[in-house]
């Protein structure tokens, strides 16, 4: 039932949908004057209605009831008398409780106006029949927000973020001189060729190379090329078989 | 019927979605954007006074047949078709402030709630309700949400400016709220 | 039309599939089948005679309403013409991966997307959104893509600046993975 994203989207999460309308329900309740909040009243009204509906744990409620306590201290500092530029601390809130109050106006609009679409059913039968594809003529549509779409499903697919950085993948020398110890025990002796196949990725081959390198110097194997860019041959060295 | 009015019933019978009225004239190429008026007005007609259990209607940039809401109860209980989830409250607010501030990025969406936007912005973008449409100049050049024609069409109504005007609503902003 | 015959016809238009005799004499438990069966008659006498667009038809599965068949060759021509190209939803994510990743080549794209892209590439390149940068150093010195002004220019923006960095998009799109 609890489905993350998705239930918020479908019902309602609790009685309100916001610390802007607990307060708006509790101004009205309470028939005050939104130009005129006792602000300290509402703050403590506040406090109560978000512990009792179990949203004290809800960040954007706890900000909202900050701010009002906020707000009450301003309401207390002494003024002076006569003062002209006095800025009331209610001000901004109550710019955003009538800001808000539009957004619920064109609410009740939209709800309307979905639910009588809601009554009213599209065409559900759908025979296939214009599956032909566009003529290569036609002018291309392409929109930012298809291309973002696009992004979007790109990143769905890749599980985690950067699973795609290019990472230089780590040579494994010890695995490649195991495989070069297997091929030499089987046979005397081998050629680069037999160690690495014309698949074998970059890091396969020096890994390879590499391992060579280490057993020649070892005294492991012995490494003969006859010319120059002729193929390289490896050979076991019988020494090496009793260390 | 006359034959256009044949046509384009065919048409917008075989579409579930709505078709631009470009997308209508274009069935007949003989034919003037008058003549595709006057035969929509006509098969609108002929489904009012006939007493059909379809209607016709204009919506999000295009036409569509819909089924008459009076036969909506009979038909999902016979599950032949069922509706679509009911919106919440929060996503409504968003798509509000969506389709008045137009362009307008998460942090003001945001702002106006009053709490955190980001999954349901993540759910009506899913749905194709709302869209990235660029992003802001400026300080951390954010993203910019509209909303789309399937908004339009999720409410039946044909444009944007069919919703009442900001200074139509009850509660009028005051001129500082523009700051 | 008499409200069964108009109840009838809002189902077969709002049902996804053919609906049976005994689905449609389900949709009012009041009436006889002796009755659905006139009011199908109704509506297919009021499709015939008053000349529409569509027609009831009786197939294995049960009761539909179809566009009648002289219509479909204009539609589908109209449906054609009006429809300009879209990409397919591959052919955008290889566009959006080489836009966010350019030069890239073509394994890497393929590693991310999971499957053959060669096809795909060379149809962006036919269509001049892509174009291929140079050659990376290293095994097989691969081609590396990158977008075009044409790609630019479909998307109406200036410079490749001004899409959204794709973490950046991944918060405003997804915001349910920061939880």
């Amino acid at each position: 039932m609890d489905r993350l994203g998705e239930s918020a989207f479908l019902v309602q999460v609790g009685e309100f949908s916001g610390p802007l309308d607990l307060l708006l329900t509790l101004i009205r309740d309470e028939q005050i004057d939104i130009y005129d909040i006792p602000v300290a009243r509402i703050a403590e009204q506040f406090l109560i209605r978000i512990k009792t509906l179990g949203l004290d744990d809800a960040a954007d409620y706890l900000e909202m009831a900050a701010r009002l306590i906020r707000i009450k201290a301003q309401m207390l500092l002494p003024r002076r008398e006569g003062e002209e530029g006095w800025d009331d601390p209610r001000a901004e809130l109550v710019r955003r409780l009538l800001e808000y109050q539009q957004v619920r106006e064109v609410v009740d609009v939209l709800d309307r106006l979905s639910e009588d679409r809601r009554g009213k059913f599209a065409r559900g039968y759908m025979p296939q029949q214009f599956t032909s594809p566009a003529p290569a003529a036609a002018p291309l549509a392409l929109s930012l927000p298809e291309l973002f779409a696009a992004v979007d499903r790109v990143l769905r697919l890749a599980k985690k973020p950067t699973i795609h950085d290019v990472v230089p993948r780590a040579l494994d020398v010890e695995g490649a001189i195991a495989i070069v110890r297997d091929i030499l025990a089987l046979r005397q002796s081998c050629r680069w060729r037999d160690l690495v196949s014309s698949g074998s990725q970059p890091w396969e081959i020096l890994s390879v190379l590499l391992a060579l390198l280490e057993m020649a110097k070892r005294g492991e194997v012995k490494l003969r090329q006859d010319r120059a860019f002729t193929e390289v041959e490896i050979n076991g060295e019988p020494a090496s078989e009793a260390a | 019927m006359s034959p256009l009015a044949k046509l384009l019933e065919a048409a917008l019978f075989a579409s579930s979605a709505p078709i631009s009225r470009e997308s209508l004239a274009a069935l007949d190429s003989d034919v003037t954007d008058d003549e595709v008026a006057g035969a929509l007005t006509e098969l609108r007609t002929q489904y009012d006074e006939s007493g059909h259990g379809v209607e016709l209607i204009e919506t999000g940039g295009g036409w569509q047949i819909l089924t008459r809401a009076e036969f909506t109860d009979a038909i999902e209980r016979a599950q032949l078709a069922s509706r679509p989830a009911r919106l919440s409250a929060a996503a409504l607010e968003t798509l509000a402030i969506i389709a008045y501030r137009q362009p307008i990025g998460r942090a003001e969406v945001e702002e106006i709630r009053g709490v955190n936007c980001g999954a349901i912005l993540k759910s009506l973008h899913e749905r194709a309700l709302i869209e990235v449409t660029g992003r802001a100049e400026g300080m951390g050049r954010p993203l910019m949400y509209g909303t789309t024609p399937a908004f339009l069409e999720q409410l039946a109504i044909r444009h944007l400016d069919e919703l009442p005007r900001a200074d139509e609503l009850a509660v009028a902003l005051r001129p500082a709220a523009e700051a």
